[in-house]
């Protein structure tokens, strides 16, 4: 239950951080609605964003295995 | 039953409330610029349309994560 | 109490906001005194705050009510 | 009551320090160029001016709101 | 025994997840222009030394405060 | 136990605000290493965000002692 919850609110945090960011670099002057290369816009700093969480998550446990081992 | 409605409803108003606070602070760097005497209806139009298109980015968000199913996959990096 | 508590936080977190937001807005270099144009410029920029966080809760209510019918 | 008044001494002292680092961050945005050796008077100054404005506004936000009571016609809101 | 060790586990878990919630944020802001069709190698690059150098950043900031021990009299204002 | 409580929960915000702050100042573009001038900048860096928040902390309990005072 508590592995779930961590997951759950990983995964929440996770996508209100896409959002806020990819609103900022997709979307310059907010307009009557979103359109197709706000969208495609979106859809592709999504998918970069979760690349680099992934990213950062590599790198920042083999560091700190690295370190655990001195 | 009655009480438990109620918080219920509390929370619901202060996750509500807390989202409010959010989209002020974001859309009021986007959309103000030199505050003046009234708020004009260009700065009106900005925020307004600025809450909407970020609710659809929210939305596009979950419903592509939803699709792709990426979510499952990042998610199993838990264990 | 509850309902108390929670206007509390809401009005606390407001002027929070207003304190930070209008400081940015209207002191660009902070002197010995707040001045008069300083001082103009933060009760606009209060009250058009204040205009915002109620515009943005109109139309945030509005859609979430929009969605709910779907 | 000891202990109450101890607690209420040590949340005080929290609540004073959160607002140091707040306005710790935010003054050095506003005053610090590039760090040097020692700490200039003239970003000595901007900071203690920066501290000192800042409780100005918040000041003047507060009794404003208190005299035009624009606080209740907002809070009533959450009903 | 095991409950606490669990626990122990998952609040682990849950810091680290914390930096890397973190260290995205804070790198993508620094690394990331204009989102593409894939993570190109400048960019892939320019993450991964952020994450290291934030890093190393911290660990010569707790270093020398254990050195120059300015960090016993920075706390004694506490008092 | 409260009292060191605070006192540590104090000496790490400080700390993550420090490196927050000076790795900003200090790394422009993250390269390969940390050299020895962006090592300088974080050391002088760090000590004046030290004196900053003695001078913050200093001036705001001076005002709060004015203001009581009334």
């Amino acid at each position: 239950q508590v592995k779930q919850q961590i997951a759950i609110a990983t995964a929440q945090e996770l996508l209100t951080k896409i959002s806020e960011k990819c609103f900022k670099k997709c979307i310059i002057k907010p307009s009557s609605s979103l359109d197709s290369s706000e969208q495609k816009c979106i859809a592709m700093c999504m998918d970069r964003y979760m690349d680099s969480w992934n990213l950062v998550s590599k790198t920042y446990s083999s560091r700190l295995q690295k370190e655990s081992m001195r | 039953p009655q009480l438990q409605q109620f918080l219920q409803i509390e929370t619901q108003k202060q996750r509500f409330q807390g989202l409010v606070h959010g989209l002020t602070d974001q859309c009021w760097d986007i959309c103000m610029e030199k505050p003046s005497s009234r708020l004009d209806s260009k700065t009106e139009h900005c925020i307004s349309n600025c809450v909407d298109r970020f609710i659809d980015t929210s939305n596009f968000v979950v419903n592509r994560l939803e699709k792709t199913q990426q979510f499952a996959s990042s998610s199993e990096l838990d264990d």
